[in-house]
């Protein structure tokens, strides 16, 4: 446990306006578990870049097994032995997920031509898969393969490497309880092994599990250390914000009103035999939970109108609609918050106020012609509403930490006037500060009359802001719970089609 | 019986064989035992112009006349065309290969035509700027070669030739350049059909039609209204009418065993013909009525 | 934005760069004639250019802008000296059949979701083709005699502006430019011509129907580009369907690309279209200028572009 | 792959059909000489899409295959016929050409961070004037008498296979072609051309050299190419310089993309580029078989393309 291997000294990053690392120290034993937390924004991203050898710092010293040195390249971390699981995926759509998974280190045939050995591949990723238990084949395209199960690729990439470090960039942020508590275990295997494991997370829970040591970071600086035993999410949120959070429900203000939205024996096209009924009612935030792939995204694309309906009938206030397009949800008042910023939520080139302003550009356009003012003055007002740290609503979205980028998806929808707000993932890398911020606000917003139909595979989240719950299972709604009847336990009995 | 089928084949698309068509046309009325074909190949490409020669020959036609893209390297495969049908080369000549017959004209003889122009044009001498499609074609080279050959010695200059690669655009707008690099460029030669109604257009704009003299080749109706009007000194055209007239009787005399239309040496060469101010009239109705127009 | 207006300066410092070194070497450049004819080739080809960078910057290509010019020059022509039809008709025709070609290229990318590359690619066969089939070849012009004075003056014309001879294609070129500008970077249209381009996804996620958008991009290019092949029909005045405007769209998209477009689409700038046409134009000026041998101007052309680029 | 397998499926059923389409028109069509031509065409062609095809899934772009063709055919001409060197030597210094021209376009796509679309650009315009200048415009060609037996048989010559006189051309593309199947379907080197071509940040990410990659990827490519030269020389025999292998960069990009390459890259396969020069060379012969006029032929081509496409 004593070993020093690596050592970060007075690490700084810079960028154009922004402090990212401010003489960050930091070292990591043989068989450690540091849990890294931090405001969104703090910079816990930044700094695992360095060790990964992607980001370039400013300045400081990057000592590894006793060699000093003031930057790494990629090859070079690999060399170290440093695994990275980044916060934004990076995979390889038009590869399969064996293929992803040994990139840049397929086993080969022996001979000159360099020929893959798929047979060994196979036999090699294999007890990876079942390691994660996870619920697709080696040979599946990622292209084919839902966000959360794209991050269980991303894990298995790292855990292939027989490395002595692994850095998991908030590795949970789409993962349910079930794939969360896996990973934790594997974690903990790990660290039996005498591998290190660098843990990002904004669930504070799981730092508590598993962490042996939890690092601070605010503002570019370590704030605090605390050792095993110390570690509770209160101290970690109160080193974190400078301050204490209220327990998570906030109650309506008044029971909900009239059904805004029914979704009637709607089918779609991973579960065409299986139908989905559910209704959301003014004023209400309805949960939905279920595990990995059980088809919830599916669900809140056919009402937005990404994917075409296989079947049932969706209604609007009692009228039934028809909505083929995206955009004909948005004029009815139906937002929803995709889970994959990335590639969906967001035009990364884009600056912050164009962002906000592109679903409903036509309101800060006087004729055809956009107002650039209108939007810098709205995306300055999300800002100051969201916490939205960047000094410059002109800046592109791509160079926000992870949290502020989904901010600014929320910031989008928030501008406009809901009735329907259906939010998948909505915290994803959000710090607990921020989140409740957003739980506040989406509370605000329910008692302000809008329905919320809110996807979440955070437990906590479910439980905490819901006020009923509908689990799906295999693309079915296997039961709806009433707040009386939240449990962890009830939870994750219909997730996997039990009755309670 | 089926018809004993004779085949035009021409190096590439252009206005200048719709004039030799027109002769196979008439020549087809004098000979209805005969079926007459006129083939363009879709690019101007040695090996696509073989393909279709191969393609003519496997369909077991009696006589091919060939304007080749590129003569000398083609000779191999226009022999084994030869080998099987009756070949006449006509345009441009492959003296090395198996054909029975040329028929045409010789592109150095119609430059020396327009150099005759040229010195007629400047008797005082002066330089001369001439424009062409490509530079470094057969046709293009033999006229430049004619129109040097005659004009050396005296006091008129042939001081640059301009390629386009067959963009009217460019063709044009090289004129403009020239006028703005040379100001005392003082005749402009077009050696390609589309060439001098672009110097004529240049010119009409600058205003100065008749200060720079205009020598031309080919019948284009602007270069011919232009000779019409005097602002062009004269243009040197060849007889294509003639060619594909001529040339498919002589063949279908062949075919029958009558080969004394065909001089020893195998070449017939239909003259070009000078056409100024004086003859341009004439010109002009005897070509509406070949083309029927 | 900023990079673009970088870009575009770096390029218009290229562009003085290689002026002032043709001007040293020959004076002549500089002559108001030569100036006036270049600006006028500008004008011609600038606004197909532009047309091409509506559908770039939705991320596709549009490769038959060649083919469409002489397909819709032939016509043009055809319509006024064969069938004696009126020139503004027979413009507001050939500007429809632009529209309606871009139309449908817009619907085969968009609704059947084939690859830009591969209609347009059809698209350049076909048109030349059909071109070449509809005046069996044979080049279409004006003749001598026949003279539309208000047509010549209003697409070849030149007018004299303080002792400049200002070619009216640099007028329209103008005119579109300003009026693509505005669409482009000022409209609420050409925001969501750069996120379509940017990512379609997330643009579609956003409430914007990408389909019409793209389709509107090539609408719009076949429109101009229509319109460039009139006043090109009206700079020549006879076009041969086989070779005419064959490789403009390599022109256009070369001023496109040089502007700062990227062919993965969402961005560019109209400045910087116009900028890379007139660094084309004056490259090719320079060839002629400088004597360089003809069998040269393409590769001056390639290396002046490659060192500009270099130096960037 | 199992999605490119059903591309590749659905070529060749539409090889098929238009095949057995010409057939019932034309039974001359499967005359062994026409399929034995058809089939030379082929392998002539589908060398240098094999080298496109390559450099697109990197999701580049190569531009100067046509120029690159004229430039190295010229010189290999030039080089037997002029400098009376010997045939080998000669093949081995226009192969060695070519390897440069891809490693100098690799370098500047991926050290000078040069947009690939400009390189190549740059590329089509330089060779293609050097190749003039070098020969003055003329063509080059090697004469009626002058015979090399040895480098003829095996570049274009036929062996009689069960009958069927085979085309040197097409064993030089098999074995290209199996090759290149090997390189990249099976290697690790082919894995990352598919990994940068699809995501270069994230081959980045995973220690993969993409620079590298990239470059070897142009250097294939111009290797190809340059073997596509040699072939192409020796089959035209003659060689103008201003036109000979103009357009081909076209007619490999759109082998390629008609055989299942995105030009964004990360996708293709070497059986759907074959497939796709091998359709591209049947529409041709088509129109020659069946008397199309010969204005047509690119527009028949464009609608069988067309079609095929949409059908699929
Ligand atoms: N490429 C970049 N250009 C400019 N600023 C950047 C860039 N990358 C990060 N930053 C800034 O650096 C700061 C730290 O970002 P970082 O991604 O490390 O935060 P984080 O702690 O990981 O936050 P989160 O929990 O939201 O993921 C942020 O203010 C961010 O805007
Ligand atoms: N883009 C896609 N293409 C093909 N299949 C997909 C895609 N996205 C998801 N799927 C598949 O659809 C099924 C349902 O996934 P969905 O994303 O709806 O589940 P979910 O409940 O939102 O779970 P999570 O997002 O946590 O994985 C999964 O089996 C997944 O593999
Ligand atoms: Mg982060
Ligand atoms: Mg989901």
């Amino acid at each position: 446990m004593s070993e020093r291997f690596l050592e970060l000294i007075d690490i700084s990053k810079i960028y154009p306006g922004v402090t990212a690392l401010d003489r960050v120290s930091f070292s990591v034993s043989r068989g450690e578990v540091i849990g890294l937390v931090g405001e969104n924004g703090a910079g816990k991203s930044t700094l695992m870049r360095v060790l990964g050898g992607v980001t370039e710092p400013s300045g400081g010293t990057i000592r590894i097994d006793g060699v000093a040195r003031a930057s790494l390249t990629v090859a070079e971390a690999i060399k170290a032995g440093i695994a990275f699981v980044h916060q934004e995926l990076n995979l390889f759509d038009n590869l399969d997920v064996a293929g992803n998974i040994f990139i840049g280190r397929e086993p080969l045939h022996a001979g000159p031509l360099k020929l893959i050995d798929r047979k060994r591949l196979r036999a090699q990723v294999r007890p990876l898969l079942e390691r994660l238990a996870v619920d697709f084949e080696a040979d599946r395209l990622v292209a084919e393969l839902s966000l959360a199960q794209r991050q269980l690729v991303e894990i298995m990439k790292a855990l292939s490497l027989d490395a002595r470090l692994v850095i998991m960039d908030e590795p949970t942020s789409s993962l349910t309880l079930t794939e969360t508590d896996r990973l934790l275990q594997v974690i903990d295997g790990l660290k039996a092994q005498g591998v290190s494991v660098i843990f990002i997370t904004h669930r504070l829970n799981e730092v508590k599990r598993c962490a042996d040591r939890a690092v601070v970071l605010r503002d570019g600086r370590v704030v605090g250390a605390l050792a095993r035993e110390a570690i509770a999410p209160a101290t970690l949120i109160r080193l974190m914000i400078g301050r204490d959070l209220k327990s998570l429900y906030i109650p309506p203000a008044s029971p909900p009103g009239d059904r805004v939205l029914d979704i009637v024996e709607v089918r779609t096209a991973t579960y065409p035999d299986r139908a989905v009924s559910l209704s959301v009612r003014r004023g209400e935030i309805l949960g939905l939970a279920g595990l990995v792939g059980s088809g919830r995204t599916e669900l809140a694309r056919a009402v937005f109108g990404i994917d075409p309906l296989r079947g049932g009938s969706i209604r609007l206030e009692g009228e039934p609609i028809r909505i083929a397009e995206p955009s004909a949800a948005i004029e009815r008042g139906i937002y929803l918050v995709p889970e994959d910023r990335k590639r969906s939520g967001l035009l990364l080139d884009f600056s912050i106020a164009e962002n906000i302003s592109l679903p409903d550009l036509a309101s800060y356009a006087r004729g055809m012609l956009v107002q650039t003012a209108a939007e810098v003055q709205n995306a300055r007002r999300q800002r100051e509403r969201l916490n939205i740290r960047t000094p410059d609503v002109m800046t592109a979205v791509g160079t926000l930490s992870g949290g502020n980028q989904q901010k600014v998806v929320l910031a989008k929808w928030l501008s406009m006037r809901p009735r329907l707000l259906i939010f998948d993932e909505p915290t994803r890398g959000i710090d607990v500060g921020a989140k409740q911020d957003i739980y506040q606000l989406l509370r605000r917003l329910a008692d302000a009359g809008v329905a919320i139909l809110m996807i979440s595979s955070d437990m906590e989240e479910v439980i905490g802001v819901s006020d009923r719950i509908a689990v799906m299972h295999e693309g079915a709604i296997s039961g709806f719970l009433e707040r009386n009847q939240f449990s962890e336990h009830n939870v994750l009995e219909l997730a996997v089609g039990h009755t309670v | 019986a089926d018809k004993k089928t004779l085949a035009f084949v021409v190096n590439g698309a252009s206005d200048f064989w719709k004039i030799a068509e027109a002769g196979v046309k008439k020549a087809q009325g004098e000979l209805p035992n005969y079926d007459l074909q006129f083939k363009y190949p879709e690019q101007a490409a040695p090996a696509v112009q073989q393909r279709v020669l191969d393609d003519l020959v496997a369909a077991g036609v009696a006589g091919i006349m060939v304007s080749a893209v590129d003569p000398k390297n083609q000779t191999e495969g226009l022999n084994k065309v030869a080998e099987q049908t009756l070949l006449f080369t006509t345009d441009s000549d492959a003296p090395k290969s198996k054909r029975v017959a040329y028929i045409g004209s010789s592109n150095t003889d119609l430059g020396k035509e327009a150099g005759k122009l040229m010195l007629k044009a400047l008797p005082d001498g002066g330089k001369c700027v001439g424009f062409v499609g490509l530079l470094g074609a057969d046709n293009a080279r033999e006229r430049i070669e004619g129109v040097k050959e005659t004009i050396k010695g005296s006091k008129v200059e042939l001081v640059d030739v301009r390629g386009d690669e067959i963009d009217q655009t460019r063709a044009k707008r090289n004129v403009e350049d020239i006028l703005a690099a040379n100001p005392n460029v003082s005749c402009l030669v077009g050696f390609y059909s589309y060439n001098t109604p672009r110097i004529y257009e240049v010119l009409k704009e600058a205003g100065k039609l008749g200060q720079i003299k205009i020598i031309g080749f080919d019948e284009d109706p602007i270069t011919l209204g232009g000779v019409k009007e005097g602002s062009i000194v004269g243009t040197v055209v060849q007889q294509p009418f003639e060619w594909g007239y001529q040339g498919m009787k002589l063949m279908a005399k062949a075919l029958e065993g009558d080969k004394s239309g065909i001089p020893a040496n195998g070449i017939i060469i239909v003259p070009g013909k000078v056409i100024d101010q004086s003859n341009v009239t004439d010109f002009m109705a005897q070509m509406k009525q070949i083309m029927g127009k | 934005m900023n990079a673009l207006q970088k870009k575009d300066l770096s390029l218009l410092v290229l562009i003085i760069v290689v002026g002032t070194v043709v001007a040293l070497i020959n004076p002549r450049f500089l002559l108001v004639g030569n100036i006036s004819n270049t600006a006028n080739q500008v004008g011609l080809f600038g606004v197909f250019s532009i047309a091409e960078a509506f559908v770039i910057i939705t991320g596709g290509i549009e490769l038959s802008v060649g083919s469409v010019i002489a397909l819709l020059g032939v016509v043009f022509i055809d319509l006024i000296v064969n069938h004696g039809i009126n020139w503004i008709a027979a413009c507001a025709f050939v500007i429809a059949g632009g529209l309606a070609i871009g139309a449908v290229h817009g619907l085969l990318v968009s609704r059947m979701h084939i690859q830009p590359f591969v209609v347009t690619l059809c698209g350049l066969l076909i048109y030349r083709g059909v071109a070449r089939y509809y005046t069996e070849d044979a080049t279409a012009g004006f003749g001598f005699s026949s003279s539309f004075p208000t047509l010549e003056w209003m697409t070849a014309g030149r007018t004299n502006i303080l002792n400049f001879p200002l070619p009216h294609s640099v007028v329209v070129l103008f005119v579109v430019g300003a009026v693509a500008w505005v669409v482009l970077h000022r409209s609420v249209f050409g925001r969501y011509l750069y996120a379509v381009g940017k990512n379609e996804e997330a643009a579609r996620y956003s409430g914007i129907r990408s389909g019409r958008i793209v389709v509107s991009a090539y609408v719009i290019c076949g429109g101009l580009t229509a319109l460039a092949a009139i006043l090109i029909a009206m700079y020549t005045r006879s076009i041969s369907p086989a070779v005419h405007g064959s490789f403009y769209e390599l022109y256009a998209i070369a001023a496109a690309v040089l502007g700062g477009c990227s062919l993965r689409g969402g961005e560019g700038s109209i400045m910087g279209v116009v900028l890379g046409t007139i660094l084309l134009q004056v490259l090719q000026n320079l060839v002629n200028l400088l004597g360089i041998p003809s069998s040269l101007n393409f590769a001056v052309m390639g290396t002046v572009i490659l060192i500009g680029v270099l130096a960037d």
